[in-house]
């Protein structure tokens, strides 16, 4: 990679000095501090490269609400299977989706059932598919707003099937994260912020969080080096007694974030309240389709039922608590017990994002 | 356990175990029988595309068996084939599959020497399912035992490429690359292998489920583990950029012409020779080490200097995006 | 959440809305709606086949210059066995 | 040849016959492989329903494979199951098959000594699908060479039963009856005849097909055909009653636990003798002759003194009622 | 089988005396005679038990129009299986049914394409599936009087469920014949009765076939000797110079038929013009439901659309010379090469009733 | 056509409307809408799951009545080997 430099932020050198000047600044740490990063693929990156491995007794790195599978609510899973089962329609959605768990099915278990879903690995490749198949395609549009603004731009320029429909479950990290901060469920000493979801959604946006409650943020990518900077910035700010927003990932984020995916969203998605699984409705957090659109959306098209009796939790699973930092998988009594990536019990142990999923996969249980 | 059997029971990973160990109560865990001086293994193969990049089910299920004999020590000798046949499915295709058979199998120099056909209804079968069987001699009895802390772990070749070439046609995830299956049979890559004095303890070829599998199941229930270099594992460009794009880890990913191999530590550097002179071992590594401390776990050391388990898989790992 | 890969654009067609981008030999069709200017031999991050941020020459130096800001500083105050 | 495979290739008539011969060029005409001292032979089962009257797919596979071993003269040693399951089956089903395999391979003295598992979409296969393939040392070979004019036809017992329960099951045609499928391994019966010095020609298991498709098959395109006395067929009452309910002739049900089996002329007293010492061979019965005049051809001699070709089945007989 | 012997007539001893009775009898006969049956299972018996062997040089006995299979026009078959490839029923049929080829499919192939068909022993197995079924199930109801009969009474003297329909292709045996004669398109000496039909029929209706023709008709039943003596009492007329109806299977067939039988006909069928496949249309030969009866029938509650370019025989196939006694299997050049039961051209080589399949299967050839 | 078979009356209900009949140890239900007065050991022609004809003791007599009438001409006129 020619002119930029991309090896350099897996070069096991830098991560190692990094390590070490983390190791070295926290010595200048008065308490044990908390970071949580709000990204799956974070967490996947923090287990994969071992990175906890790397870091001194006195910080520790925990996973927030960073999966947006995790927090999808039983509700929505629960009506569009059930549509799915009863009419004749084909559901399209991403594969780390098919095996959540709903309250009584998951979209795997629909398959076996004889309903028609599939996976793809993006709109647009569903797009494609609906214009090959004579049957209502439905993409269960899960994801932040990485995800909304791909929903966003291909709704907003492309020609559209009349047989595409949009069923949204996009939801909006900043203003879940400040809510959950606001209420009181989450508390650390300092966040990571989402690297991808960010190049949306830009940083200023999160200069709340720093000025509200006096978090130190910053921004990062996904790479080894990348999450040991900002964990390095963090511990600076804290010494420093500063709380400010960061970029870690400058050669990605830009801080006003992309103008043009922020346009599509706008054009096409309103923000509304929105059910975060296990966590309860969240105001100004889940993205619908603006009326303009809403010969797309399956909201609207299709005679969809949603019950009162969903179950977001089944007894015993403490995933609301793992996915506030609160707990960790360790906490939770189902862990590698009844609760396998096999048979999930909890939202959580379904997406390679979801923390018990990942504590299952590689952590050093 | 559930009380149906899932798609996950058939991934080749954890639940597939758990089901062979409740269900049919086996354990020898090889991957063939060892009967006095001839081995005997039994596979079938259902796979998605029947026609990949690089091979197709037939030469996949002669290359699986002829593999799995190589792995107890024997010279692959004997197949059989039998069919099932979706009723429906084109005799131009079968036609094609049974020539792809026909040359593996005189790759490998075996003989098909028995076959059966079914044909089922039309959807009762996913185009077509062939079991095939083999017999071989044994040169040296290869059972596994006598494994010792620091007997070195080798991997044949680049590794993940035969599960990302089929994911990708399979899901239509419209990915343009070179990437071929390695599928192939490993008779002129191993025998030699097997008929040196290298103290061979045991070789696996990490099909189902991934080199994280072959591993896991190689120390599952054993009084040792492993301690693997993650640097060292041989990954093609391709294969590691797949990974990324699909969020798998490329241990996970099958492969169908490789084998792990764990050899005395002594025999280390000619085992890797003698694979080196054959083209399909030209990426042979030793990749790390048996080690008592970790018994039944698969240790990964990071090239950053952390470790991490590298758990057997549940189940079959799916594209994510989110 | 959300992940994203750096690829090379190579190809750019329909007056940039679509285009081809590649990283080791793998090559993908990729949406690029949302990046102004684009050039073939640009990099960008994507995600669920769509590209949602260009990486540019600058801001990626930029991006160093952070990590030696901080090594420097470890390399001041005290440089182990590295 | 029709361009698509149709469930009739797979009823083991005539069109199977063809489809091996054209697609897998196949010709060894012998139910296993004769490989030095050891025989092997492979065949994968399908069947509905999976439990029926008699026995089970478990039962069905191992004694198919046992039988087929003991046709080419050997004695049947180890056995391979592999098995591709339907996703959402039971795995309380799988247990029972699985016991009903273990206990025909301990009646039958075989060890089974390999596995395989696969697992498909719920829907790509009809409950489950199991391959045995099996070893046996050769006695003597039985190669269906040296065949002369007036060699003796033995069938083991009377023919019929397992066709006809199966059809009766998996039609609902609501017959209530005491018939159960002669599912069996038949090394007890047999291996004394293939021990004793008993001259025997040639042997096959009438399965698929019935004793018509057997016959037929024996002296397709050999120089020699057969000349049975069809009032001297062994066939149980409610076997002759369920044939013409269905208009089907016993000759075309097939049968699970029945050899026919060719003898020179000398010994076929002695032959009857040993069959007979065995409960399950009580039944037995010379049927008729090779005849050179018949060449390829079965003859049928009916108890009025009239005659008729009993021909190669083509497919599958469905019941009929106009 | 007590009081009643019916081994009687599968004696070899008797089936001998009356071999050589006709021998005897034949001998004579001023000329080489042609006796035609005009029912399939006669032909499989006669097949079975070798009968031709039995029979002096001058008899011959050949099959006539007798396989219910064989003339069920394709343009029956083209519409049903079009109605099951297009809706969602259930269609019944007997197992012969299944493999005659319309003018591009069979049910067979029906079936491989998706068409939900089912193999039924007996209609009354055919109500108790459709009592079971959430479909609309069609029974494409084929067959002489014998199987209009037991339709016939069903319908009449059942309670069936309202999704359970009847599809009639079921034909009346004597007016059909009858016309054929009269048209001249089949010609020979004698007849030999179908002995289940004419249980129902009974024999009077046969009297205008001696009265009008002057052919000697005997009533036959399906052992050796029931077709010998049949046979025999024939040549002995042929030889008196007589031309009569007689019965050879006065154990089962009263003169007068089945009287509670022909009622259950009269009330739920009319008799109306029916094509034969192969042979035209044929006045008085079809039973279709009555009005009383709309309610099940197929062909009115659901929309069945005829075509015209329907093909009773593809080029080369002699069925239709054949199914009148004109021709013999033989002489088709499509016989055993293009044409088997496996991939039949024409009707009569999928029944085991059908004359070309009664020779492939076991004729001397 | 109308494959039928002889088979034993071995159980009525339903007022004679319903059934079952045996022949060699083989049951089956049968309808018999058909036929009048029906006894448990009458023998019926069954075909299609259903009874068309009853066959009677003094009918059966006729039948070989018929037959003997044919061979005594045979047996009177001439009797070869058998
Ligand atoms: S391990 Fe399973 S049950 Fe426990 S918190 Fe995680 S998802 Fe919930
Ligand atoms: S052999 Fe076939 S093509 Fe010829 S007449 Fe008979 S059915 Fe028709
Ligand atoms: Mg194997
Ligand atoms: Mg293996
Ligand atoms: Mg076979
Ligand atoms: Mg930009
Ligand atoms: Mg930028
Ligand atoms: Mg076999
Ligand atoms: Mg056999
Ligand atoms: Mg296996
Ligand atoms: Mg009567
Ligand atoms: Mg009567």
């Amino acid at each position: 990679m020619d002119r930029i430099k991309l090896n350099i932020y897996n070069d096991p050198e830098i991560v190692k000095k990094l390590s070490n000047f983390i190791k070295k600044e926290a010595e200048k740490l008065k308490k044990t501090i908390k970071i949580m990063h709000i990204c799956g693929t974070h967490e996947n990156s923090i287990v994969r490269f071992g990175l906890r491995d790397l870091l001194p007794g006195n910080i520790t790195v925990i996973a927030g609400p960073g999966c947006p599978v995790c927090v999808t609510s039983s509700r929505d899973i629960d009506a569009i299977i059930e549509l799915a089962l009863k009419e004749n329609i084909k559901l399209l959605t991403f594969g780390d989706m098919l095996k959540v768990p709903g309250s009584r099915l998951s979209f795997s278990k629909a398959i076996s059932m004889g309903a028609d879903i599939q996976m793809i690995y993006s709109i647009f490749d569903g797009i494609e598919i609906a214009k090959n198949s004579d049957k209502p395609c439905i993409f269960f549009a899960c994801g932040f707003e990485t995800t909304a603004a791909p929903t966003a731009a291909a709704l907003k320029d492309l020609e559209i099937p009349k047989n595409f429909y949009i069923y949204s479950v996009h939801k909006y990290t900043p203003n879940g994260v400040y809510a959950l901060l606001k209420s009181g469920k989450i508390s650390m000493d300092a966040l990571i912020l989402p690297g991808h979801a960010s190049t949306i959604s830009g940083l200023k946006t999160y200069e709340r969080f720093t000025d509200e409650f006096g978090l130190p943020s910053v921004a990062a990518g996904f790479e080894a080096a990348d999450i040991l900077l900002a964990i390095a910035l963090i511990v600076k700010q804290i010494n420093n007694k500063e709380a400010k927003v960061e970029n870690a990932y400058t050669r990605v984020i830009e801080y006003e974030g992309n103008k043009r995916a922020q346009q599509a969203i706008d054009e096409v998605f309103y923000l509304t309240s929105s059910i975060w699984r296990g966590l309860g409705e969240i105001e100004n957090s889940g993205y619908e389709l603006k009326d303009k659109y809403r010969q797309f959306d399956a909201k609207k098209q299709f005679n969809i039922t949603y019950t009162n009796d969903y179950i977001e939790h089944q007894k015993g699973c403490k995933c609301n608590e793992i996915i506030l930092g609160n707990l960790t998988p360790k906490d939770c009594p189902l862990f590698t017990k009844r609760c396998t990536p096999h048979d999930p019990i909890g939202p959580c142990m379904v997406s390679d994002e979801g923390t018990c999923k990942n504590w299952y996969d590689g952590g050093l249980i | 356990m559930s009380q149906k059997i899932t798609l996950d029971h058939g991934s080749g990973g954890k639940l597939t175990l758990e089901l062979i160990e409740e269900v049919f109560k086996s354990e020898s865990g090889l991957d063939s029988a060892i009967l006095g001086d001839i081995a005997f293994t039994t596979d079938s193969h259902s796979i998605k595309p029947l026609f990949f990049a690089g091979g197709d089910i037939g030469k996949l299920s002669v290359a699986g068996t002829v593999n799995d004999l190589l792995c107890v020590g024997a010279k692959p000798l004997y197949l059989s084939t039998a069919f099932i046949i979706e009723a429906g499915f084109e005799i131009d295709k079968l036609n094609r599959i049974v020539k792809s058979i026909k040359e593996e199998a005189e790759d490998a120099g075996v003989k098909i020497v028995c076959g059966d056909t079914k044909v089922v209804e039309n959807g009762k079968c996913d185009g077509v399912y062939i079991n095939t069987s083999g017999i071989g001699k044994i040169i040296r009895p290869i059972k596994g035992d006598n494994i010792n802390d620091g007997d070195a772990v080798i991997v044949s070749g680049s590794i993940g490429e035969h599960g990302f070439a089929i994911l990708n046609q399979r899901e239509n995830l419209n990915l343009n690359t070179e990437l071929r299956s390695d599928v192939s049979n490993l008779t002129d890559l191993i025998l030699p292998l097997i008929e040196s004095d290298v103290e061979i303890k045991f070789m696996r070829d990490p099909t189902r489920g991934g080199l994280a599998m072959c591993l896991n199941e190689l120390c599952y229930k054993r009084d040792f583990g492993f301690e693997i270099e993650e640097s060292l594992i041989p990954v093609m460009e391709d294969v590691r950029v797949i990974s990324e794009i699909l969020g798998i880890e490329p241990y996970y990913s099958a492969n169908e012409g490789k084998m792990v191999i764990v050899v005395s530590k002594k025999d280390q550097d000619r085992a890797l020779d003698i694979l080196k002179k054959n083209p399909k071992g030209s990426n042979a590594k030793i990749i790390g080490k048996v080690s008592k401390k970790t018994a039944g776990n698969v240790i990964l050391k990071t090239k950053f200097g952390s470790t991490r388990l590298l758990k057997m898989p549940v189940a079959d790992k799916m594209p994510r995006i989110c | 959440m959300c992940l994203g890969i750096a690829m090379k654009v190579v190809e750019i067609y329909d007056g940039g809305l679509n285009g081809v981008v590649e990283a080791g030999g793998v090559k993908r069709h990729c949406f690029f709606h949302m990046i102004d200017d684009l050039k073939v031999g640009d990099y960008v991050i994507v995600h669920a086949g769509c590209a949602i941020e260009k990486i540019e020459e600058e801001e990626a130096q930029e991006n160093l210059k952070l990590i030696e800001q901080c090594l420097l500083g470890e390399e001041a105050g005290g440089q182990d066995k590295t």
